[in-house]
């Protein structure tokens, strides 16, 4: 059973430009696949044409059915939604009971609820739920009908922090048993929930491949940048170029995970200045602005050097990526 | 805490406050409670007050019945739905007058149904009220629906539900408060109508249940001018106030 | 894609289009061209005209005038606002000629203001006009404030404007759109406006600029209806086409 | 100068009960100071309070001068919003120009513009700016008042990840100069930014601290939680308990920051079963489930054990404190 989607479609609204998306992807069976793009790049009206909510062109094939002319009830999907979507005039029971008389799904409600730590909310109303409720009851009435895909849109942007990593780390369980897409902006939300990834922009598929894939070898300076790498062009490495290059000899931009940027090594590849100096929660942001490098570089350090010191930066050889501009 | 720009506001404000209370509050007050007495016991005034509730109910009914589904089409977009809301939108700036013209025009003799008598009939009243209120129940339900998110009624498609089981559990009932006013609204408007009834059925003749027989009445504004014409100021507004309190109690059914 | 569900609503708004849109159809057709000619070019004719146009304006100068100020103090909320928002909808849904009794109570004889003439003359129309027409001018320009966003309004005066220089830079502007519907929407009630008048102001003397000098003329529809009742249908109905395009044309605006 | 706050306000919403905010703090010359809590605490009402946006009993003081009476354009700050609320009819320029007819200030709008790496939108209206052109935009438009106070709502949290990267990079060099209150709900934000958090929750102010204070000693498990402290409860810890103690012989939990926990150490605090690891940008997030602890304890690790090992955990005494229920 493997999900394939090659779908186009394009969107107006008044008075903008017509927005064109258009992607060619598959799910595999029991796999979480991510869609990762910024704000503005299509990837919310792509999930929503997979889940036939929009006409579009091209198939959606499910196993070898075809469910592209089907409406969205016809296709077996459950969807969860940014802003949760939940019945106001049902409770949380009844939301969650609510596709179970359309579908072949017998779990029990109340179940589902208490799986997700909401069991006491039950008979309560959507309005007066917290985001971090509203969104476990979401997710009990998709899985409710026990979907073939479950498709998830951003259901973690709404929540604050604390809210957030809980639901996230429930949803890591929730995703290890299902087939799901799951669209996100935010890398680390990506980085733990996928099986692969598929980063769109302006409407297009930049990039597809495993996490370590589009993390550590990004197909293009702009997916580096998007996904939190540093971005050097070659030319900043003057003789050293060559030590750097994995192949390509077309290559322009090296790329590195801050991660694995090391500072105050001998033998450096680069020296620069620290710019900033920003407290995170398991470590120290430093950013290093080094001559003529456009952007500056960011590494980690649990200890770090004070701004406006003069840092040496080195790149493991096996950790760094080239891409071309 | 409110400062000139408030002050000046407020004034210019409660100038329109007076022009629209202070004559309501005058003729509540200048009424002569013996004469009102007098007419509220009239068999004759009760014909008129129940033709001129029962008929802009029943012009309401319609309304929603056919008008519910054009404003759920509205409200989720067509192509071609620019025509259509212009023309729904219309009557609405129809001097009433013409509107009983065009009426009798579309329904009278020579009309689209040459079976149908509208020129002094009840089913004539209707379609002139229907004309002239539809708008109303039109627009106040497609309000309602267009308020329902439209990922809910995503959520119910996508959870299994076809578009009618979505329109039965979902959009219908989080709309139906919209599609109540929308009914009442233009019950208001039918009650209100004097000059399309007045072109098309002056006079109408219609089942009268506490008299048990067919009876011969106005429509209640017409039956206020008629009053106003033959019997003077005193004698309409008695009956002027009676209808009053009629059209403010549906009035506080809107609200 | 559409499904029995969305075909069975389809039909049933259908027969509300058919409703409100062949009548105006065979309205049109029915009419005599040679008719309409003739009356377009009758100067009687002209003059109705221009005072069916030029009274709604001015009751529409007055509704914006006053009503502008209310409508931004309901938009931002007062005490006891309920009670006006009452006051500022229940002209909809007095009955026509029941306002057109009201307003004679309030500013006739023995009203507010026992110097001023109401009865029979312009102010008393343009009165009359104003009490049913401020209600759509009052809410357009409310929903206008309404949607400009409360927070725009504080970041004009977090950052130094007072309410009035934060009024005409910020939420003026992005509300004036509104306003104007508002206007419009006044105009064309007033424009259509038949029951109020006929009681308040059958006849009116005016000055009328093409002749230099005053002329007595009726309301439009109350026109039609006088020529409807004194010369048939067909003779109203080329006046009633006339009016309907100046309608139509004023209909456009506010879409 | 000093801003003096000590204002109470209660709010109320249709059919909601009535919301009362009540807060006392003081913000220094040239302070930033944060106000954290999760959503709904009420601390966007505190700061619009603040900003004379709503009437509010108690006082707000600047230097001396009371401000309590006086209505927002009498109060000499400026806000950035979270959702911009730039004014649409108008261009970047205008805009930034708004206040300046106002008050005192003759910053040249396109120069601020500039400043803040947007020169080039000068002429663009809002609708036609990203989100984060839009903040930067707005931004300038607070800073063009030369506001004695900078007052800023949650002006990241519409962004998506890379973009408020860099505009929380730009906002510490704006605040370095300026006296600004900063309200929000990501408790890295408010570590970055700040030089003293107010830690708000429920409408009411729960802790105030440095930084330091409230994230390494955090007055109560609440705000232990909320900044992603660890809390455990002190009975846990059996025999050793007096060791952890601190000096409140009445305190009931002890809280650690997830990076000081020491894994796989010898002579362990509390011994556990790793139940979940997450990639996140520097390095992985451990939680470790532990027997009678009824929250699992989060340890940061550049080489995390699997899930389901067996791990050892030791809290190292001079880092951990004690805060009461």
């Amino acid at each position: 059973m493997t999900l394939e989607v090659d779908v186009e479609a394009t969107f107006s609204a008044d008075g903008a430009d017509a927005f064109h998306v258009a992607a060619d992807f598959a799910v595999r069976e029991g796999e979480t696949l991510v869609i990762l793009g910024p704000s503005g790049s299509g990837k919310t009206l792509l999930l929503e044409t997979v889940a036939g909510f929009h006409d579009h062109g091209g198939t959606v094939e499910n196993g070898g059915r075809v469910l592209s002319d089907r409406p969205p009830e016809g296709r077996d999907f459950a969807f969860v939604f940014q802003d949760y979507a939940l019945f106001p005039h049902m409770t949380a029971s009844e939301n969650v009971g609510f596709g179970q008389r359309y579908r072949e799904a017998d779990a029990d409600p109340d179940a589902l609820l208490a799986d997700l730590g909401v069991a006491d909310l039950a008979d309560r109303y959507p309005p007066t739920l917290s985001g971090g409720e509203a969104q476990r009851v979401a997710l009990a009435r998709a899985l409710a009908v026990d979907p073939s895909i479950l498709l998830l849109d951003e259901p973690l942007s709404s929540l604050d922090v604390p809210t957030r990593q809980s639901l996230r780390d429930d949803l890591q369980d929730v995703l290890a048993d299902v087939t799901s897409i799951y669209v996100t902006h935010d890398r680390t939300t990506a980085r733990a929930l996928a099986d692969r990834i598929v980063v769109m922009n302006d409407g297009q598929v930049v990039q597809t491949g495993t996490p370590e894939d589009v993390f550590e070898r990004p197909a293009s300076p702009l997916v580096a940048r998007f996904t939190g790498s540093n971005v050097v062009p070659l030319a900043a490495f003057g003789d050293r170029t060559s030590q750097l290059l994995d192949g390509d000899r077309d290559a322009t931009h090296l790329t590195v995970r801050p991660e694995d940027v090391e500072l105050g090594a001998h033998d450096p590849d680069l020296t620069g200045t620290v710019e900033r100096v920003t407290r995170e929660d398991a470590t120290s942001r430093v950013t290093v602005a080094v001559g003529d490098v456009p952007e500056p570089i960011t590494v980690f350090s649990a200890d770090p050097p004070a701004p406006g010191t003069t840092v040496s930066l080195r790149f493991p050889r096996e950790r760094v990526a080239t891409c071309r501009a | 805490r409110r400062g000139l720009f408030g002050v000046a506001m407020a004034t210019l404000g409660s100038v329109l406050l007076v022009a629209l209370g202070l004559p309501l509050l005058l003729f509540v007050a200048r009424q002569s409670p013996s004469l009102i007495a007098e007419k509220a016991t009239d068999p004759g005034v009760h014909r008129v007050l129940y033709l001129g509730v029962y008929a802009p109910l029943l012009t309401a009914v319609v309304c929603l019945a056919f008008g519910v589904p054009l404003a759920y089409h509205l409200s989720r977009g067509f192509p071609g739905q620019q025509l259509i809301e212009s023309l729904v939108d219309l009557p609405l700036v129809v001097p009433h007058s013409v509107a009983g013209i065009v009426v009798l025009y579309g329904f009278g003799e020579g009309g689209m149904f040459p079976s149908l008598s509208v020129f002094g009939t009840l089913p004539g009243m209707i379609l002139a009220l229907t004309f002239v209120s539809a708008p109303y129940a039109v627009n106040a339900a497609r309000e309602a629906f267009e308020s329902v998110d439209d990922r809910l009624e995503y959520a119910a498609r996508v959870h299994g539900a076809s578009p009618w089981q979505a329109f039965r559990r979902v959009t219908g009932p989080l709309a139906v408060r919209g599609m109540v006013t929308g009914g009442v609204l233009a019950w208001a408007r039918a009650v209100s109508e004097f000059g399309a009834v007045a072109v098309v059925a002056y006079s109408v003749e219609f089942f009268y249940p506490p008299a048990g027989e067919q009876v011969i009445a106005q429509h209640a504004p017409v039956f206020v001018y008629n009053t106003y014409l033959q019997g003077g100021l005193d004698e309409s507004g008695a009956i002027a106030a009676l209808l009053l309190a009629v059209s403010a109690a549906i009035f506080l059914l809107v609200r």
